[in-house]
């Protein structure tokens, strides 16, 4: 291949098992009878909702207005009539206000998604256009995109990095986009370089994943300054900090943001714009249930349903969640998948410290965790914990440490939070 | 160089082999006392070297300077406690001045340091020893080490105790012993390193 | 519908488990134990048999009585006994192995809290504290039998005097250099010494065993040979950098100690520096012990003082942490 | 006799200079000690919990004397060592009232359904990070049991049902339950109130009915019932007035699920019989 | 400074009086407690040369170099006769120094007893070496050659059975007599010594 | 009253070696064997009675500046006379107990003692608690020296109590033994009265 293969300290190899999906292309799915928009589908402020119960909403309108700059726009997913507007249950809040609409299944669209040449816009433009669209980070945390592209003046970005570790077992939406779509995303980039205005774009993927390597490399070599990087296959490599130190060799500072190193990370699926409505795979709104219906159903009594990657999904108390921007995965697992090992006593084997990719010492964040001795807890810098789960899949002993963390982690953001109010 | 031999034969002697704390039962109270934080162990070792150290030196002149020529050598013990007794106060006086978390973390101990067996009982070896200055000072200084050592790699088992599933009558005081019992079978491993 | 199972990521494990890693070291030392009862006899089979034995069960009346689930199904006290009788001479009497095994369990590791609480390694810590209480049975070295399975009762023969180990004339305190065994019967085994440690090639393949299932890692092996041979080759008995490094590596229990004791979990540093000051620091001490201290061997008073200061080892090597803007400890 | 005078010389001069030395010493390296601190100390419980916001008893009393905290911060102590605090001091406290902490929830085992099987730590924080936590009201308690953890007094207990209750007689208002409490479901509320409001759920009454036999379903009986104006409700929720409530009990005579709890056995029998 | 020196007065009060006591209780006690220390070490000598009945310094200062261990002799007489000598000896035994009186009967040229005066070592090791079991086997060895040390049992005269566990004192106190058994020879050729 | 219940404070309740945990060293160093506890401990109750009695009748002569310096005055000098005079007149008892004299004046239990009880009670009660807390730490060396003697050199007293066929553990008259058992002990008092820090 003749590419560097890249990596980062710490880690674990959990087995892929992508067999399942990677070689599928990507099927479009019928949208369903009625869908749930949450109006709180990222980090940041909720939206206040622009629509009533009875108003007709076109495809692809605005139906909710962030509050706040750290936030995005969400749209109608379908056509159709607002039906009303209440708490559902949320994949990432356990419960929000959504907007309920009843799909009349005409996919009328709304004026404002007429698509737009990249070349011609402009920087300001550009910004706006991706503000209007309610881009969000599909990395997971579904991050409002115009937010990462709007740093502050005196922060100089010069590199950009797209995500396309894709380093959760089971999924492999990314990896489809990258072999089906390499264009996309290599548009997706080239605005995100537009905007920030630098001259350096990465594409960072796993080398267990050569044909979307490929297909991205063909594609990318229209781009000045762009180009693919390759990754060790290892958990957590899409983390971003991790992903920065492997690609550039910064380190991100304790507490900071990349762009204090100069850099942004924005994932595959956030570049090729794969968050608008019309090319999703499956209408924002549309149920797990019915998700997993198209899918073919359910075998069996399903124990677990998680909505992201076994590492770092959040686990499902029901199956009538809505798809959310950010949700790139449904994970159903049989009772004996799920099986949660007893805890035992630590036996100190260390791994947790080799694998845990920020460098922290999870069993004694955890020890004292549990003792409820929060203020230890920080003192081992349990705040820089990233939650990747590295600590937790690799401890023989199946101690509960990722959970104490972000327990302490929790607890201490209270405090000070409090502290702060004081 | 047969000298600094000598010298470095008393420093080892004192702190690993006959370590005040693991072999020759001195200092035993503070030992287990100050003992919960690496930080205060590691305040209490210093206080300890300093008074250890200043101890040598003066009851080394008060014996060869006034007790000996004059024959007093009955007020021995007498005097040497007085002069820890006397340095003590001193020391918790200019502590409590100086350093007031130091003060406040050795609390009652510092007083304990008067009735540390171990303080007197360096005075003590370095007279029956028939150390010169140098030497005794060497020797003062090396217990002190040996038990600042002892005390420190205690205070650190003892906290990582903290977070273990000890059994409740053990908890405390028993658990701490058996430690130290554990500690001092490791010591013996010093056992007759220098002959 | 049943109500769905809800927790916390990850949802999924890694396959290894504290049983497993146990069993590990266990079949790990089968070789090393094979080879034991090949040249010390039945004996030193039994000897095994009545250390697992009365590990297991003294873990077991010491969790029942104290109203804790019993775990003797995680293997580790099978490997506290098995370590502990691999560290004793085959000519102990047999009640040996019974007190030893219930100092270890109950003192050493339950009375701290029991799996990974205790600070010292139990199997040690007992041997270290049997070689105090009884010194005349822990250091009276039997001849190996070099026939298979030799009769049960070899202490009870004539040649069970206290005879010199290889590294007790290493140290000139008995016999003279002409009786040091040669070097091929060192590694191979065969040698006076205790049960476990006299096979080198036995404990080595599974040592490499270990490595590969990642069980143990390189660090405080390596860094404990190394130093050992360093030290001992540079201080000579003839002056600087004429000893005999080679004999000092494979007599005595440094194999041993080096793979599978001063690798226990529970008393060894977690932090990868940590391990290897703890290795360095083991090396120091053997050394010194071997070279000038009162025993001829120094494996166990020195991993057991790296015991003693692993917590604070573990405190002050932290590991960098991403990013960190290092200014405290 | 010779060696006698000598002894009493060398034995007693030492005695003149170290108690000069340790003079001079104690006024050189003297530090102003507040009298009034250790006195304070003398009469503080001795816990140490840190209610207070100073680092145990010494640093509180040390405050007080500094002027930085209140003569009846220590909440623990009550008035009776406020009122002791306070004549050290030189001040005239206020007798306050005690207070002790409720569970604001009586959503149990019988009373409450769970909406998933949760499996992890055993702690309300790790268990209310997964959407709410595992109750199928999202404002119940979870009964894992951190604020037992966090009360320094043993005063708090997880009933049979799996929620947690305060022991009123333990209890010293001393707060920490309900720092740590994440639901936010304890509450300090004065001894002397006997009537409180076991629910803090703002759902719609529909739901909360699915979730729980005994939440408040936002009814208002209980306004109508008070007569004393006592009971407001914020987000369909009632709300009792402590300063206005007379312990008549009435409203918790009329809720229909008995989320009002009241002791009857403390009733104010004048006040019916008034009406 | 007046409560300094209030200060200074109390404390001198208090140390008088001590002195005065401790002055007055010396001066009283003095004299018996030097005649029983004299009784101590008159017995000590006389427990490992019973025939003498009164002992004789010997000046050691030539043989300092060449027998630094031994550290007194005395001659043992009987009347005009001399029965034989006492030799306190230092040697290093496995926890520290052992004091030895070894006594050699001069009329015969062989060891009388070998007594340990103080000693460091393990209680039930290498503390065996005081017992009689032990030392017992010194009694009516030949000064001709010196005396060895062997694991199991003694099969010639000139050896010495090891304690078992313990020959690292074994061989400390072996060495002690032959050191004292040697210098009784030098003393002999050299005239300071007489049969 | 008052008396018996210093007295029996002293014993049981406050303890000096198993409740305080104070005079460790010689606790230590002093029970390798039963009669060495004894010796030991019939020392120490002898100048703890003493020096609280001298102490509690200086109480108001001491300022609070130079109290410690006075009071381990006071304690060393009531050692030291009691050491000549038994060397000089008690020849055999000073034989047995001797080489412990000296090391009483720094056992802390009786510097605690003078500052925690004597310097702060009358002369009557101050010697009751002497009494009470010398008779506590004999009990407490006693049994620690037999179970030390018993199990490390299998004798009690000097006199054996086993078989032949017992080989003594050596370790428990060393200095990890002192350690250990006194461990063990006070878990098991714990437990027994279901005490737990
Ligand atoms: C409050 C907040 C502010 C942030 N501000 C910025 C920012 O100004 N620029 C930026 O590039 N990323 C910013 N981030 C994004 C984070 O660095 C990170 O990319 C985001 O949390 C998503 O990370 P993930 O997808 O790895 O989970 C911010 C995140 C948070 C929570
Ligand atoms: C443990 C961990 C693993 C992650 N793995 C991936 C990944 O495989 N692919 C990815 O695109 N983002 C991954 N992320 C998120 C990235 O850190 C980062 O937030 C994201 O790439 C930013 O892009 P976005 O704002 O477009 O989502 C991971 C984050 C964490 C904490
Ligand atoms: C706790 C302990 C105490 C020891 N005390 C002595 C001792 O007092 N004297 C001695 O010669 N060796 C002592 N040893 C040393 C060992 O017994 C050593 O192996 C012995 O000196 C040499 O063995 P051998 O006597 O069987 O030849 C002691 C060993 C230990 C573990
Ligand atoms: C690599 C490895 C080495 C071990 N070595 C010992 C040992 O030397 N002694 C022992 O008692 N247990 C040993 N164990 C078992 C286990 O760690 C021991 O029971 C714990 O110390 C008890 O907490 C070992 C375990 C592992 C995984
Ligand atoms: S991986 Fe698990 S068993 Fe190993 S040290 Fe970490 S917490 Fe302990
Ligand atoms: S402590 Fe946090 S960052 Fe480290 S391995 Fe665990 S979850 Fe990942
Ligand atoms: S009151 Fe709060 S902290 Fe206590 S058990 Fe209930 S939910 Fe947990
Ligand atoms: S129940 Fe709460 S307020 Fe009451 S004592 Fe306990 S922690 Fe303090
Ligand atoms: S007796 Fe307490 S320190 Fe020695």
């Amino acid at each position: 291949m003749g590419l560097k293969v890249f990596g980062f300290k710490g880690g674990v190899h959990p087995l892929h098992r992508k067999e399942g999906t990677q070689d599928k292309a990507v099927e479009r799915m019928q949208a369903p009878k009625l869908v749930y928009i949450p109006l709180q589908q990222h980090i940041g402020a909720p939206c206040e909702p622009l629509v009533k119960p009875g108003d007709r909403v076109k495809l692809g309108q605005k139906i909710g207005q962030p509050k706040g700059f750290v936030g995005a726009p969400v749209h109608a997913s379908v056509s159709g009539v607002v039906k009303e507007i209440r708490q559902v249950p949320h994949p990432a809040m356990g419960q929000g206000l959504a907007v309920v609409i009843e799909n009349d299944g005409m996919d009328e669209p709304d004026e404002s998604i007429a698509p737009k040449n990249l070349e011609s816009l402009g920087v300001e433009e550009l910004r706006d256009l991706i503000l209007e669209a309610g881009i969000v980070g599909m990395g997971g945390a579904a991050f409002p995109t115009h937010v990462k592209l709007s740093p502050p003046k005196d922060r100089k970005i010069d590199t950009v990095i797209l995500n396309g570790a894709e380093c959760e077992p089971y999924l492999t939406a990314d990896h489809r986009l990258m072999v089906e779509n390499p264009q996309d995303v290599v548009d997706g980039l080239k605005a995100i370089m537009k905007v920030l205005g630098v001259e350096r774009g990465y594409i960072a993927i796993e080398d267990n994943k050569p044909d979307a390597i490929r297909a991205i490399s063909d594609a990318v070599k229209s781009v000045p300054g762009a180009k693919v990087v390759q990754l060790k296959t290892k958990y957590p490599q899409g983390a971003e900090k991790q992903l920065i130190y492997a690609v550039t060799g910064r380190q991100v500072p304790s507490g900071g943001l990349p762009m204090d190193v100069g850099v942004v990370v924005n994932n595959v699926g956030t570049g090729g714009g794969v968050a608008q409505p019309k090319n999703l795979l499956v209408r924002i709104g549309t149920t797990f249930r019915d998700v997993i219906d198209a899918c073919g159903g359910l075998v069996g009594q399903p124990a677990k349903v998680i909505s992201g990657g076994p590492m770092m999904g959040i686990a499902q108390y029901t199956l009538d969640v809505p798809v959310i921007k950010g949700t790139s995965g449904i994970l159903v697992l049989t009772k004996q998948e799920a099986e949660t090992p007893e805890p035992g006593p630590c036996i100190r084997c260390g791994r947790c410290v080799e694998a845990c990719p920020m460098g922290l010492m999870p069993l004694f964040i955890s020890a004292y965790a549990l003792k409820g001795d929060y203020d230890n807890s920080e003192r081992l810098h349990a705040m820089d914990c990233i939650e990747c789960g590295c600590c937790s899949y690799i401890c023989p002993a199946k101690r509960p440490l990722v959970q104490s963390v972000r327990t302490a982690k929790r607890v201490i953001t209270e405090r000070r939070r409090r502290a702060a109010a004081n | 160089m047969e000298y600094v031999g000598k010298i470095f034969v008393i420093l080892i002697s004192s702190i690993l082999i006959n370590n005040f704390v693991m072999s020759r039962f001195l200092g035993i109270c503070p030992f287990l006392g100050v003992s919960k934080r690496v930080e205060t162990a590691v305040g209490m070792g210093a206080a300890v070297t300093f008074v250890m150290a200043m101890t040598s030196l003066i009851t080394y002149i008060i014996q060869y300077a006034i007790l000996e020529p004059l024959g007093l050598e009955y007020l021995q013990t007498i005097i040497f406690i007085l002069v820890i007794a006397s340095l003590v106060q001193f020391v918790e006086m200019v502590i409590q001045k100086t350093s007031p978390t130091l003060y406040q973390a050795l609390g009652v101990y510092l007083p304990l340091i008067t009735t540390n067996c171990a303080v007197l009982g360096v005075a003590i070896i370095n007279i029956d020893e028939k150390y010169d200055l140098i030497q005794a000072l060497f020797n003062g200084v090396g217990a002190a080490l040996g038990f600042t050592l002892a005390i420190v790699l205690f205070a650190g088992i003892r906290e990582r105790l903290e977070s273990s599933d000890i059994p409740k009558p053990l908890k405390g005081f028993p658990i701490a012993l058996i430690t130290a019992g554990l500690m001092s079978v490791a010591f013996l491993g010093f056992q007759g390193l220098i002959k | 519908m049943e109500p769905l199972i809800v927790s916390s990521s990850p949802h999924v494990y890694s396959k290894d488990t504290t049983a497993r890693i146990m069993l590990d070291v266990v079949l790990a030392l089968l070789p090393a134990a094979a080879a034991g009862v090949y040249f010390f006899g039945g004996r030193a089979a039994l000897i095994m048999v009545i250390s697992v034995l009365s590990a297991v069960m003294t873990e077991a009346i010491v969790q029942k009585l104290m109203k804790k689930p019993v775990t003797i199904s995680d293997w580790s006290a099978v490997v506290t006994g098995l370590m502990l009788a691999f560290n004793l001479p085959p000519t102990v009497p047999l009640w040996l192995p019974v007190v030893g095994s219930a100092i270890a369990i109950a003192l050493v590791k339950q009375a701290f809290g029991g799996l990974g609480h205790n600070f010292m390694n139990p199997a040690l810590a007992a041997r270290a504290i049997l070689l105090a209480a009884w010194p005349v049975y822990m250091t009276t070295w039997a001849d190996p039998i070099h026939g298979a399975m030799g009769a049960v009762n070899a202490a009870a023969s004539a040649d069970a005097v206290s005879s010199a180990t290889p590294l007790a004339i290493l140290k000139g305190l008995e016999g003279t250099q002409e009786q040091l065994p040669p070097l091929w019967s060192i590694i191979v085994g065969g040698t006076r010494g205790c049960l476990g440690e006299t096979s080198d090639l036995a404990l080595l393949l599974g040592a490499a065993y270990l490595l590969w299932r990642r069980v143990i890692s390189w660090r405080i092996p390596f860094s404990f040979i190394s130093t050992v041979a360093l030290l001992t080759w540079v201080l000579g008995p003839q002056g600087l950098f004429t000893g005999n490094a080679i004999y000092h590596i494979f007599s005595g229990g440094l194999i041993l100690g080096a793979f599978y004791m001063a690798t226990d979990y529970s008393s060894s540093p977690v932090t990868p520096k940590g391990q290897i000051i703890m290795g360095i620091g083991c090396g120091i001490i053997t050394s010194i012990i071997r070279l000038y201290g009162g025993y001829p061997e120094g494996v166990t008073y020195s991993i057991l003082l790296m015991n003693v200061a692993a917590p604070l080892i573990d405190r002050f090597t932290m590991p960098r942490i991403y990013g960190e803007v290092r200014a405290d400890v | 006799m010779e060696k006698i005078l000598l002894s009493l010389l060398s034995l007693g001069g030492m005695g003149l200079l170290f108690g000069a030395v340790l003079a001079f010493a104690s006024r050189k390296f003297a530090i102003e000690k507040d009298p009034r601190a250790e006195a304070i100390r003398e009469v503080l419980p001795g816990a140490n919990c840190g209610a207070c916001g100073y680092p145990g008893c010494d640093g509180f009393a040390e405050a007080v004397t500094s002027g930085k905290a209140p003569v009846d911060g220590c909440t623990v102590g009550g008035s009776p060592v406020a009122m002791k605090v306070g004549s050290i001091m030189g001040v005239q406290v206020e007798q306050r009232e005690r207070v002790i902490a409720r569970v604001l929830c009586q959503g149990d085992c019988q009373n409450a359904v769970n909406k998933y099987e949760y499996k992890g730590v055993q702690d309300c924080v790790a268990a209310s990070m997964l959407a709410d936590g595992f109750k199928g009201c999202s404002y119940g308690c979870l009964g894992l049991g951190t604020c037992v953890r966090a009360c320094p007094f043993d005063a708090i207990h997880i009933s049979d049902g799996g929620i947690a209750v305060v022991d009123s007689d333990k209890c010293t208002g001393c707060g920490k339950c309900v720092e740590a409490c994440p639901k936010n479901l304890i509450q300090l509320i004065p001894e002397s109130s006997q009537v409180q409001v076991l629910c803090i759920s703002r759902d719609p009454g529909k739901q909360v009915r699915q979730n729980c036999k005994v939440g408040c379903i936002g009814c208002r009986l209980c306004v109508k019932a008070c007569q004393f104006d006592a009971i407001d409700f914020v987000d369909n929720l009632a709300r009792i007035r402590y300063d206005k409530c007379v312990n008549c009990m009435a409203c918790a005579e009329k809720c229909p699920t008995g989320a009002i709890h009241a002791d009857f056995a403390k009733r104010k029998v004048a006040f019916i019989a008034e009406n | 400074m007046s409560e300094g020196v209030k200060l200074s007065i109390k404390l001198f009060i208090i140390t008088a009086v001590a002195a005065l006591a401790l002055g007055i209780t010396h001066a009283v006690t003095e004299e018996p407690i030097r005649l029983q220390n004299e009784q101590v070490s008159l017995e000590a000598r006389k427990a490992v040369l019973p025939d003498a009945e009164e002992f004789v310094r010997v000046d050691l200062s030539e043989y300092k170099d060449e027998y630094p261990n031994v550290v007194e002799a005395y001659q043992g007489k009987a009347g005009e006769d001399t029965v034989g000598y006492v030799f306190k000896v230092i040697s290093k035994g496995y926890g520290g120094d052992v004091e030895l009186f070894v006594g050699i009967d001069a009329r015969e040229d062989k060891v009388k007893n070998v007594n340990i005066i103080s000693h460091n070592e393990t209680p039930g090791l290498g503390a065996k070496a005081a017992g009689p079991d032990f030392l017992g086997q010194y009694s009516g060895k030949p000064v001709g050659s010196p005396l060895t040390v062997v694991r199991g049992s003694a099969t010639q005269d000139t050896q010495v059975e090891a304690i078992t566990g313990a020959t690292i004192t074994s061989k400390a106190v072996t060495e002690g007599v032959n050191s004292a058994a040697e210098l009784y020879g030098r003393l002999l050729k050299d005239g300071g010594a007489e049969r | 009253m008052k008396a018996v219940k210093v007295f029996f404070n002293g014993v049981l309740n406050e303890n000096p070696t198993f409740r305080m945990v104070l005079g460790m060293c010689p606790t230590l160093a002093l029970t390798t064997a039963a009669i060495n506890g004894i010796g030991m401990g019939l020392a120490t109750t002898f100048v703890l009675v003493g020096s609280n009695l001298v102490i509690s009748l200086l109480k108001n002569f001491v300022p609070q500046k130079i109290r410690i310096p006075a009071f381990v005055v006071v304690i060393a000098t009531f050692v030291t006379v009691v050491s000549m005079i038994m060397q000089a007149f008690l020849p055999e008892l000073n034989k047995s107990l001797g080489i412990y004299i000296p090391l009483i004046v720094v056992n802390c239990i009786i510097l605690a003692r003078a500052e925690s009880f004597a310097s702060k009670n009358s002369v009557l009660l101050s010697i009751i608690d002497g009494l009470g807390m010398g008779i506590g730490f004999t009990l407490a060396l006693l049994l620690l020296g037999s179970i030390r003697e018993i199990v490390g050199a299998g004798t009690w007293f000097g006199m054996p109590v086993f078989s032949d066929g017992f080989s003594p553990a050596v370790i428990m008259i060393l200095p990890p033994g002192g350690f250990i058992t006194l461990g063990l002990v006070l878990g098991l008092l714990n437990k027994l009265t279901g005490r737990a820090e």
